[in-house]
């Protein structure tokens, strides 16, 4: 019983990560109708630069409060990631308007690949580390109850609490915003969006930015897990059954379903697992997500797939 | 100048219903088959042959075959990988327990267990599409690749879970030397290409291209939607098979399931959207973008920052080399979203038009 | 035209699609301050090129106007962004209606306020669209994409209307709408153009009722202006009442008696 | 009204309901139409019109009601029967196959008529060569029927909106029906495409016999050109009878004609 | 054509960069060494190109495809287990052969069977059996595993699945307990693997992983209170990039050390002299003598010794075939004085290749991580000839099989 609540609280705690990630793709998918296969990319550039600049920041000031080197360290990297919006605008978006999915991401993918080299010449391609004080070690929980208790990672507590903390404030920006309203007009039809005076340019850049702030907070989270280094970008992989599942334009349901994902890889892999050799969790959140598409084919929040004639 | 269609009257349907109605069109054919065939391995070495044209040759029918399936009937497939797995893996079971298979029928028989796998990762595109039918086909990827590491039947019970195979032979020829695969790949290559051609021009291709545009007006004129995806799926995934089949066996020789990771199949994708969706033409080019592009970058441009007196790392090269891949994808796409067949198309059409503007 | 109050100077403009495909050659049109001017032709002839160059969406559709110019009061506005041009108040109402599919059709209308900060005036215009079109009120909170042709058609015109304009290309505003609500959209135009101000262009296939609310008309053929005039001028003609109006010689020609007869265009020879 | 007989009633609605949620686009809908006659469906927008031709061709299943064609009584069927029992259709709002050619439009119409399999078609061998010649020819005519030619392989995506109405008719026309379902196939065009449209119609209609319904908001044409008009207003018939009865009935007046008729 | 040229498969981008890069550059600076300070072998020079390919397979074939026709071509050192593979079918067509320092297939040791794949030092089965061994010897006594449970944490692929048998056939034979506990590449999500050793309490971990898998490992060990001092890692899950972002967290990890590393070394020293002090360093000074560094500067010097080898039969101061040098592989004897002389006494144990044993030296240690550096090595360990040689006897004769090879004969092991 202890154990089945440690997988659960594993599951939910990973679920709460993955959401993170998710919550990137989810964003830009709802202002542009692309899916960025750039995420990944974005979380490993933002991720490189935290890290790299809070050991460089330091150097050049000549002070050595890590708090202020993490603190200097986000502000600047928060900032690199707004100049990357703005260049991919520009360079990017601003001349594929009223193009097909397809295209888009193909260009999101030239994007990706374009990050990758950037970061790793601008920042190198060793192993880093993000050192926001984490605490690493486990705590134990109910151990009146159970024999030995039951373990809860703190790291993961935090990191959910900045993701949850996250996805309120987005959601509460895009409900209630003109903005959020703009941004699915967008979505839908970029000609039309124009038409009514919707300002392309600015809506991609203000939403290029989010996403890079939320990836920001992925790559340090994660980061600070994982260490940064070139890894990264596959957590993005990870993270795609979630956004399906709960709906590619929803961002409580990049919540939901990071949940729901979290929760069934880690009970899976644990149960069902060692009857079938292990190794089983990322197809399991796969055929989880398609199985509930079956029943929802937009994923349990997304909007409903137009389907008249 | 002299690319002209005026004055080439088409009596017949039959005339005007070829592949190549222009006759300009058909003579360039047949001069780039006879180089394809005769000049190239006259005059190709070993490294090219190697590592460039049969790679090359055998990623466009991978593609060809996303491409029927993704661009023609508008199905998006991430698990092109996985086909290509279970095509390799297919094959190298006939190749290994039936004695002294050949490799022909062991590779269709190969494209033919992916045309089952296929078939079953394709029943949820009767309900889920777009992006959302993507997951499907992911779960489809990590599915084979968890299969061919774990089930030790599958990899003829080597422990490490990588296989080989050996004395390749068609119809009695070995095919140990490089030009000799090439002309086999090659060979098969251009067979499918000409079958699926004449597919997507059409009854069935038709019904892919209708589902594609617009799937409820094709189902009011007739047409089943579950017989057009699965035929889709089912085609587009034997010709991967196949594809995965001779990567293995002759380009690979030996391999492990990493040889067809979600990479390949996102690879696969980038192929067919980047040469053009639709055409059996935009297969090739965009096969050649993402097989040959990052090879002749990686080793032109030290030359071009040797021409500047620079000297420039590995590492800088390969980072370099990403970057100016990603800002050409981009660049390409801007120019024509449509990819680099309609790239081709459009050029044609100014070229017929010339010298006029318009 | 009294020259100093053209609002709108199209002049000798020239687009191409894709590169390759030229569709209009040289087209130069006016469109005077509190003006109604229609923009008739048959299909193809470029009427939607000619508003989208205006209203500068045709970078979306990969076409580009290569040569002659484009004014708003005086001013260049070629290489203004569309949402620039909503700002000066020129607003187009796209063919084919393109409304946000998965906005509800309150959601869709608000959209057009977006450039609009005063929330008075946004709640004032909203409600100018419903006493407009009451229909549209009744199915303020179905998605778009589930309300029938015609409703999605008013959306798209009640939309527009939101940017608060002071010109509107409307593009095919009656395309299937019923008669009733077709009278009404025009009436509608009448009446923002009187009481507002508003200046219209307006392409058209509906010719009768496009010339009875116009003052002033072009006709388009395959990218070319090739007559003009007031409207009444126009309406009169013999060649426009023939093909565009359908009263031939002898009155109003059935549907069904119009067979495989066809006189040319003298402006074809 | 000259050479053609009206025959028997070919197709027969009987009280018809569909609901979406809380909206009811048709209560208890009932109407006939008979062989070879050309029916009007009018009303004001939303009244359910495209609804009920939607719920026809088996796209919508109605809560209520049922359909007779040709003595055969469905509750529900769906497109592809629909399709083979030889009923075609256009759309309101395009739906043309926006990357294929005007020809593989056309001649997807055709895919319920042809019979090679899928290995013939990749060998494209004999028969099914010549299989897709003979329809090739027949698309051939519509094409010159509708005066089409010049744009054989253009895709239709890029056509002018009046020209891609023109080819929606084609692929209707392509199957041979024997009932002809169309949705406002003269919106957006101006009076002279409008005859040639009707032209087209009524030469369908006369020379092969085809059972026309007709969804249309210009009144003159549906005036002209049709035999019997139904009138549909919030999902309600309010009307049913000759053209000319509809256009002087009260209520039709009041919801859908305005007062300028 | 007067020099030897030596083709340099490297990773520098992609999701093993951070073990690639030192790796590479161990192995640069040392032909540097030998071309600065010897002037080349026997005068003949020594060439070399790095291809990068970012441990993609097919990138890694072009690599091979673009080098092997070089003159003057030495050898290969594919640095993965994938090119390993697609390379040992190729590399008996083309005649080059494969060197694979502690990688590769296990039982490619066999010369007989594989003429031309050189698993120098160690393959997974040593690596395996050493580890077993010296958990016994903790225990005190190999009979002491008995009833103990053992979970193998490993990389899904034949990297990490190529010591199961070895390991199955070890608990056979002690009686332990082994949970097989695969994780999904590249590793970055492990948290139901330790849920299912928190689980299971498994009496130590063996760590079969490879790049951000490691670091993972350790760090979710931290994070489900697996005491760090139970797990033991192969000489892959053994160097500075594996722990160093997992500091403190990772205190009293221990990992299999193929060879010793560190600045003390004279082979080191020299590096640092003769090449880092003449600016001509691949890579930053501080990071010479570093464990993988220190293994791309062994695979080198292997070669160069080979080379060497070959050339005293073949002739002094000539460019040597990579036939040639094949022979000189399988002919190599690097007794205790002949490493001394190389600097590389403290660093491997003595070798000698033969026909048969293309591996040479089964020794392994193991050392430990205090939390900032690896050390504590422990004695060295040979691994069980016995248990070995069944083993790859019983692997190699389902590959001679399979293939319808011959087996090498006393002719053959000549030429
Ligand atoms: N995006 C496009 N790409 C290529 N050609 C186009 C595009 N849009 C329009 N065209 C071509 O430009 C010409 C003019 O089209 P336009 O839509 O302006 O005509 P229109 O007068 O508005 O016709 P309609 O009355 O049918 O709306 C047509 O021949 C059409 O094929
Ligand atoms: N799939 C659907 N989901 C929800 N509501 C629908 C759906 N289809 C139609 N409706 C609603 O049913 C009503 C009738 O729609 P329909 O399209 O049949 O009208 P119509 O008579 O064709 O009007 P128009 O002349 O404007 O085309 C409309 O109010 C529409 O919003
Ligand atoms: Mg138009
Ligand atoms: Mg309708």
């Amino acid at each position: 019983m202890a154990f089945f609540l440690e997988t659960l609280f594993g599951g939910l705690m990973t679920g709460m990560l993955y959401a993170l990630v998710a919550l990137g793709f989810v964003l830009i998918f709802k202002a542009s109708g692309v899916f960025n296969f750039a995420q990944g990319a974005m979380v490993l550039f933002a991720a490189l630069a935290m890290a790299r600049f809070a050991e460089w920041i330091p150097a050049w000031l000549g002070f050595d409060s890590k708090i202020l080197a993490n603190l200097l360290a986000f502000v600047v990297a928060a900032l690199a990631m707004f100049v990357v919006a703005w260049l991919i605008e520009r360079l990017v978006l601003r001349h594929l308007v009223n193009q097909e999915g397809a295209t888009l991401l193909m260009a999101t993918l030239g994007i990706a690949y374009f990050l990758d080299g950037l970061g790793q010449t601008i920042f190198g391609s060793n192993v880093y580390s993000i050192d926001i004080g984490m605490p690493k070690d486990p705590v134990f929980l109910l151990d009146t109850v159970f024999d030995g208790g039951v373990m809860i990672n703190k790291e993961d507590l935090y990191a959910a609490a900045i993701a949850a903390a996250l996805v309120a404030l987005l959601t509460l920006f895009f409900q209630k915003t003109g903005t959020g309203r703009a941004l699915r007009a967008v979505a839908d039809d970029h000609q039309a969006a124009q038409s009514v005076g919707i300002p392309l340019a600015r809506i991609w850049v203000i939403v290029w930015c989010v996403a890079g702030v939320v990836a920001l907070v992925a790559g340090m989270i994660w980061g600070s897990k994982l260490g940064v280094q070139f890894s990264l970008t596959t957590v993005a992989l990870r993270a795609l059954p979630v956004v399906i599942l709960g709906g590619l334009t929803s961002v409580p349901g990049a919540i939901i379903g990071g949940l729901i994902i979290g929760v069934g890889e880690k009970l899976s892999e644990v149960y069902i697992g060692p009857h079938v050799g292990g190794g089983i969790e990322i197809w399991f959140a796969y055929v989880l997500a398609l199985v509930f598409l079956l029943f929802r084919p937009q994923g349990l929040f997304g909007e409903k797939i137009i389907d008249r004639v | 100048m002299f690319y002209r269609e005026n004055g080439q009257f088409k009596t017949s349907y039959q005339a005007d219903q070829q592949i190549f109605p222009i006759r300009q069109d058909r003579i360039a054919m047949l001069v780039l088959l006879a180089v394809l065939f005769l000049l190239i391995p006259a005059f190709a070495s070993d490294y090219l042959f190697r590592a460039i044209l049969i790679p090359l040759v055998i990623m466009s029918l991978a593609a060809l075959g996303v491409n029927i399936l993704v661009g023609y009937c508008g199905q998006i497939s991430l698990g092109s990988g996985a086909f290509m797995a279970v095509g390799a893996y297919g094959a190298y079971n006939f190749f290994v327990r039936v004695p002294d298979m050949p490799l022909i029928p062991a590779v269709i028989l190969g494209g033919l267990c992916a045309m089952a796998f296929g078939i079953l990762f394709g029943l949820p595109s009767l309900r889920v599409r777009g992006l959302y039918l993507a997951v499907a086909t992911l779960a489809a990827q990590f599915f084979s690749d968890w299969m061919f590491l774990r089930i030790k039947w599958f990899t003829n019970d080597s422990p490490s879970g990588s296989v080989s195979v050996s004395h390749l032979q068609v119809f009695g020829f070995p095919l140990d030397t490089a030009t000799a695969r090439y002309l086999f790949c090659l060979a098969l290559l251009v067979v499918v290409a000409l079958l699926a051609k004449n597919l997507v021009r059409s009854a069935i291709g038709r019904e892919w291209m209708a589902i594609r545009d617009m799937d409820v007006a094709a189902a009011v004129i007739g047409i089943r939607p579950m017989y057009a995806k699965l035929s889709a799926f089912a085609v587009s995934s034997f010709i991967i098979g196949m594809a995965g089949a001779l990567w293995a066996f002759v380009h690979l020789g030996a391999w492990e399931p990493a040889a067809f990771s979600v990479e390949v199949s996102f690879k696969l994708l980038f192929m067919v959207i980047i040469g053009g969706l639709g055409s059996i033409m935009g297969s090739f080019f965009g096969a050649a973008f993402i097989v040959v592009l990052p090879i002749v970058l990686n080793q032109f441009l030290p030359w071009l920052f040797g021409l500047f007196g620079a000297q420039i790392s590995t590492a800088g090269v390969s980072h370099a080399e990403l970057m100016i891949f990603g800002a050409l994808i981009v660049w390409f796409l801007i120019v024509e979203p449509h990819g680099l067949a309609k790239l081709w198309s459009t050029a044609k059409q100014k070229l017929r038009i010339w010298p006029f503007p318009h | 035209m009294d020259s100093n109050s053209i609002v709108l100077n199209v002049n000798g403009i020239e687009v191409i699609y894709n590169h390759v495909i030229l569709v209009l050659k040289g087209v130069s049109l006016q469109v005077p301050e509190g003006g109604i001017v229609a923009l008739l032709g048959g299909n193809g002839a470029g009427k939607t090129t000619t508003l989208r160059a205006i209203s500068n969406l045709l970078r979306a559709e990969r076409g580009e106007v290569t040569k002659g110019s484009i004014e708003l009061r005086g001013e260049r506005i070629e290489n203004l962004s569309p949402a620039e041009l909503v700002q000066r108040g020129v607003v187009q109402v796209m063919e084919g209606r393109h409304c946000f599919a998965h906005l509800s059709i309150e959601e869709n209308l608000m959209t057009g306020s977006y450039t609009r900060r005063d929330k008075g005036e946004i709640a004032a215009n909203l409600e100018k669209v419903y006493t407009y079109f009451p229909r549209l009120k009744t199915r303020r909170t179905s998605q778009a994409a589930y309300t029938s042709g015609g409703e999605q058609q008013m959306c798209a015109i009640g939309r527009a209307l939101m940017t608060n304009p002071s010109i509107v290309l409307l593009d095919e505003p009656s395309m299937g709408l019923a008669p009733q609500i077709v009278d009404e959209v025009f009436h509608i135009v009448k009446d923002l153009n009187t009481k507002e101000k508003v200046t219209f262009l307006l392409a058209e296939q509906n010719t009768n009722m496009a010339l009875k609310y116009a003052d002033y008309g072009y006709i388009m053929e395959s990218g070319r202006i090739v007559m003009d005039g007031n409207a009444h001028d126009l309406a009169n003609n013999s060649d426009v009442k023939e093909f565009y109006l359908g009263v031939g010689g002898e009155g109003r020609k059935s549907f069904r008696d119009v067979k495989s007869y066809k006189r040319r265009k003298r402006w074809l020879a | 009204m000259t050479s053609r007989k009206t025959g028997d009633v070919i197709l027969d609605v009987k009280n018809i309901s569909l609901r979406f949620g809380g909206v009811k686009a048709l209560t208890d809908i009932s109407f006939n139409v008979r062989e070879h006659e050309v029916r009007a469906i009018i009303g004001p927008n939303g009244a359910g019109k495209s609804s009920m031709l939607n719920c026809i061709n088996g796209v919508y299943v109605p809560q209520e009601g049922s359909i007779t064609f040709r003595g055969q009584t469905f509750s529900h069927m769906n497109s592809r029967q629909v399709a083979e029992m030889g009923v075609a259709r256009t759309f309101q709002n395009l739906a043309l196959f926006k990357g294929m050619s005007v020809i593989d439009n056309l001649m997807s119409g055709r895919n319920l008529k042809i019979k090679s399999n899928i290995l013939l078609q990749a060998l494209r061998w004999g028969p099914a060569e010549r299989e897709e010649i003979r329809h090739r020819e027949f698309v051939e005519k519509i094409i010159d029927f509708l005066e089409i030619q010049a744009w054989r392989k253009t895709p239709v995506g890029q056509l002018p909106y009046g020209l891609q109405k023109r080819v929606d008719l084609g692929r209707a026309l392509a199957m041979e029906p024997q009932v002809l379902l169309l949705d406002e196939p003269m919106a957006g065009m101006n009076l002279e495409e409008k005859q040639d449209m009707s032209r087209f119609i009524l030469e369908v209609n006369e020379e092969f016999g085809t059972t026309i319904v007709l969804i249309e908001h210009d009144m003159g044409v549906v005036m002209d050109i049709s035999d019997r008009v139904v009138v549909l207003d919030y999902g309600k018939k309010i009307g049913d009878g000759a053209p000319h009865e509809v256009r002087d009935n009260e209520d039709v007046i009041r919801a859908y004609l305005g007062t300028a008729h | 054509q007067d020099t030897q040229f030596i083709p340099l498969l490297s990773y520098r981008t992609g999701p093993y960069a951070p073990n690639g890069i030192p790796w590479a550059n161990g192995k640069q600076d040392y032909i540097k060494l030998i071309n600065e300070r010897d002037g080349g072998v026997n005068g003949v020079k020594l060439s070399y190109e790095e291809c990068e390919f970012g441990y993609a397979t097919d990138r890694g074939v072009e690599c091979y495809e673009r080098l092997k026709g070089r003159p003057g071509v030495a050898i290969f050192d594919p640095q993965s287990t994938g090119v390993t593979f697609a390379l040992t079918e190729k590399a008996p067509v083309d005649k080059i052969p494969l060197i694979t320092v502690g990688y590769g297939l296990s039982i490619s040791q066999d010369g007989s069977a594989f003429k031309w794949n050189f698993p120098f030092l160690g393959s997974y089965w040593t690596g395996a059996d050493i580890l077993i061994q010296h958990l016994g010897q903790e225990l005190g006594g190999l009979d002491k595993l008995k009833g103990k449970k053992i979970a193998l944490v490993y990389h899904d692929s034949p990297f990490g699945k190529e010591p199961i048998p070895l390991l199955q056939e070890r608990a056979k034979l002690h009686g332990f307990d082994l949970q097989l506990l695969p994780v999904t590449a590249p590793g970055v999500e492990q948290k139901s693997t330790w849920l299912q050793v928190r689980q299971s309490r498994p009496d130590y971990v063996l760590l079969w992983g490879w790049g951000v898998m490691n670091s993972t490992a350790l760090k979710e060990a931290q994070a489900t209170g697996y005491a760090r001092d139970k797990i033991y890692g192969v000489w892959w899950a053994g160097t500075e990039p594996d722990v160093r972002d997992v500091g403190a967290g990772a205190k009293g990890y221990k990992a299999l050390a193929l060879n010793g590393y560190g600045q003390d070394n004279k082979v080191i020293q020299e590096i640092l002299t003769h090449v880092h002090g003449k600016g001509q360093g691949t890579g930053p000074r501080d990071e010479v003598g570093a464990v993988i560094y220190t293994r791309g500067v062994i695979i080198q010097m292997l070669t160069v010794e080979a080379i060497r080898t070959a050339q005293e039969r073949f002739g002094k101061g000539k460019v040597m075939t990579a036939e040639q040098v094949r022979w000189g592989l399988e002919n190599l004897n690097l007794t205790d004085e002949r490493l001394r002389e190389l600097g590389f006494e403290s660093i491997i144990r003595p070798l000698q290749t033969t026909c048969q044993d293309h591996m040479g030296s089964t020794w392994a240690r193991v050392h430990t991580w205090d939390g900032k550096q690896w050390g504590g090595m422990s004695d060295w360990y040979q691994a069980d000839e016995e248990i070995l040689t069944r083993l790859i006897k019983a692997g190699s004769d389902t590959y001679v099989a399979e293939k319808r090879l011959q087996r090498r004969d006393a002719a053959d092991c000549e030429s």
